[in-house]
């Protein structure tokens, strides 16, 4: 049965190989002059008036496929809420406090704001430098967790109040949809950056709508990502199964 | 001369993804994984992405990592309850 | 393109260190492969400094602020939740610390010496603060910073 | 050499994490062999984006059109991937809990014997 599969898996995976090397070797070069779509990205993005095309390309030109990211990453943490909720055979333990050396305690305390800062930054300038939402976002949220890392699980939970993260992800991702839908209701289409005025370039509030469907972004992954490590945190350190059950 | 820094970052690449598939324990290779991202994000910068570099380094550097450690924690724990509940009904 | 000085340092910061520290990780008990998982941001942060300068572009910086804040979180959550396998044998790798915080610190002064005063070298400053302080801690943390954690 | 090594390496990269997931012993290193499979993605998206040469199109510290700049879309493309990676990883982990929970199990193998 074993080698059996072995043997499957070695013909399927040289066909594969083979397949794949033959696909490399008709791919246009590695580092090639032609590059006709990014070129035009490009052009689209500063004549909106966006310093990071990247972040124009996610938020402008295919904001439409961000809100099915967005949906996507919404679904799934709630699907991990719902496998990791608490089953009627658990309980929960009251986790023993820790110790830790002074050295580290203080080290998290001193990096808890900065990473905060660093992140709201990372999400701010997402328009202009590289960064936006995602990058943002999620090191706000990994930021919190040094407070677990610097004292212990009790201290997290009692400044990580779950509803309110749980309302901010909800309420991220419908300030995306009514954002969105302005489009529709001031006369063009849906998610077309034509609600605000274009700005500055490479100032904070340049780009229309970009910054704006960015913030929603950025709040919602922070917020998907506290609850996310939330439901991982309770089952690997509070929830326990009934013995003997 | 750019070239030269595409071509290490790649081979290192490649030889930590190699790694942490040869790694058999999962918090062993969650060890590795982390290693893999950041080395990531590295040929992401190389490769003049650093949009792409962020988001990695916050990804695999961190998050992956801790969500597989908190899951092997987890498995481990049921399984030393499970034994202790064990060896209490053998008595 | 012609040669960069700054970008040849930052392939042999690159190949060596990584290399070391991916060798580091996948050999050996357990603690030491948490020392190497620490080492591969002391040797990742500079490189990333380095190609920062050596493309010309001060924004790929953030990558550094962001791996030298995020390296040592994640070497700290391997301390933590990894306590019972590093019971046993301590690992103290002093010396090796101090060359990385060596490094580290040569890399930024001469980064910073290029760049010249303003807000870029502040942002330089903090990086190296970080990574120099992070690493130090990481190590003392691997060292024994968490004594008897079970439950938490 | 150089044109094609990029994409060798990342169908290198897919033939190993294959490898390890379909050799795994243990859910939770299968997904870690997952999360290594999706990286070899990041790798082909982005070496098709690149011109040699050129720098991020990132005007914060450029002035436009001062250098060349590198493909924008496939970029954006990757985040989207990495983001949505994550998630998987993600659900993933929390489906081998529940299994865990209810198989007391984490090895495919056992758990194929468990259902037969």
């Amino acid at each position: 049965m074993n080698r059996l599969r072995l043997v499957l898996l070695a013909v399927g995976g040289t066909g594969l190989a083979a397949l794949l090397v033959a696909a490399c070797l008709g791919l246009p070069g590695f580092g090639g002059r032609s590059h006709p779509y990014g070129a035009r990205a490009v052009h689209a993005s500063l004549t909106r008036h966006t310093a990071n095309t990247i972040a124009s390309v996610n938020f402008d030109q295919r904001a439409y496929d961000t809100l099915g990211e967005m949906s996507i990453l919404f679904a799934a943490v709630l699907g991990c809420v719902v496998l990791l909720r608490q089953a009627r055979d658990e309980h929960r333990a009251q986790p023993q406090p820790a110790e830790v050396a002074r050295p580290v305690r203080r080290y998290a305390l001193i990096v808890l704001p900065v990473a905060l800062v660093t992140g709201l930054y990372v999400v701010a300038h997402g328009q202009l430098s590289p960064g936006g939402g995602f990058q943002g976002g999620v090191v706000a949220a990994t930021a919190l967790h040094l407070l677990y890392l610097g004292a212990d699980y009790r201290a997290l939970e009692r400044v990580r109040p779950l509803a309110v993260f749980e309302t901010s992800d909800a309420l991220a991702v419908s300030t995306y949809l009514v954002l969105g839908a302005a489009g529709v209701l001031a006369g063009t289409s849906f998610l077309a950056n034509t609600l605000l005025p274009y700005g500055t370039f490479n100032t904070l509030s340049s780009g229309g709508t970009v910054p704006l469907l960015n913030a929603a972004v950025g709040m919602e992954v922070a917020s998907a990502v506290v609850v996310l490590l939330a439901n991982f945190l309770d089952q690997a350190v509070e929830i326990e199964e009934e013995h003997g059950s | 001369m750019s070239d030269a820094v595409i071509v290490v970052a790649l081979l290192l690449t490649a030889a930590s993804a190699t790694a942490a598939v040869a790694q058999r324990d999962p918090a062993r290779q969650a060890l590795v994984l982390s290693v893999l991202g950041s080395v990531l994000a590295v040929l992401f910068t190389v490769l003049q992405a650093p949009d792409v570099g962020l988001s990695q380094l916050a990804v695999g550097a961190a998050l992956t990592p801790l969500l597989i450690m908190l899951s092997v924690r987890k498995v481990r724990r049921r399984g030393r309850t499970h034994d202790a509940a064990a060896k209490d009904g053998a008595r | 393109m012609a040669v960069n000085g700054w970008i040849l340092a930052a392939t042999v910061c690159l190949g060596g260190g990584g290399a070391a520290a991916l060798w580091g990780v996948t050999t050996g008990p357990p603690a030491r492969r948490v020392v190497a998982q620490n080492m591969t941001t002391s040797a990742l942060c500079p490189a990333l400094l380095l190609l920062s300068q050596g493309y010309g572009r001060p924004a790929y910086v953030d990558l550094a602020l962001l791996l030298a804040l995020l390296g040592p979180v994640g070497t700290l959550v391997f301390a933590r939740l990894l306590g019972d396998d590093l019971e046993g044998g301590r690992p103290s790798a002093w010396g090796l610390t101090w060359t990385a915080a060596g490094l580290s610190a040569v890399v930024v002064a001469a980064v910073c010496a290029a760049t010249g005063p303003g807000r870029a070298m502040v942002k330089l400053l903090v990086v190296g603060a970080l990574l120099i302080a992070g690493n130090v801690i990481a190590s003392r943390a691997l060292s024994g910073g968490f004594r008897g954690v079970r439950g938490g | 050499m150089m044109h094609v090594l990029p994409y060798l390496v990342a169908a290198y990269i897919f033939l190993t994490g294959c490898y390890g997931l379909a050799t795994s012993r243990n859910l939770i290193h299968a997904i870690g062999c997952l999360a290594v499979c999706q990286s070899s993605t990041y790798v082909l998206l982005l070496a098709v984006g690149y011109q040699d040469g050129a720098t991020a199109p990132v005007f914060s510290d450029l002035r436009p059109g001062s250098r060349p700049v590198v493909d924008p879309v496939v970029q954006a493309l990757t985040l989207t991937d990495i983001v949505v990676g994550a998630t998987v990883t993600a659900l993933l982990l929390a489906l081998v809990l529940q299994i865990a929970k209810r198989h007391g199990t984490v090895d495919p193998d056992e758990l194929r014997e468990l259902r037969g």
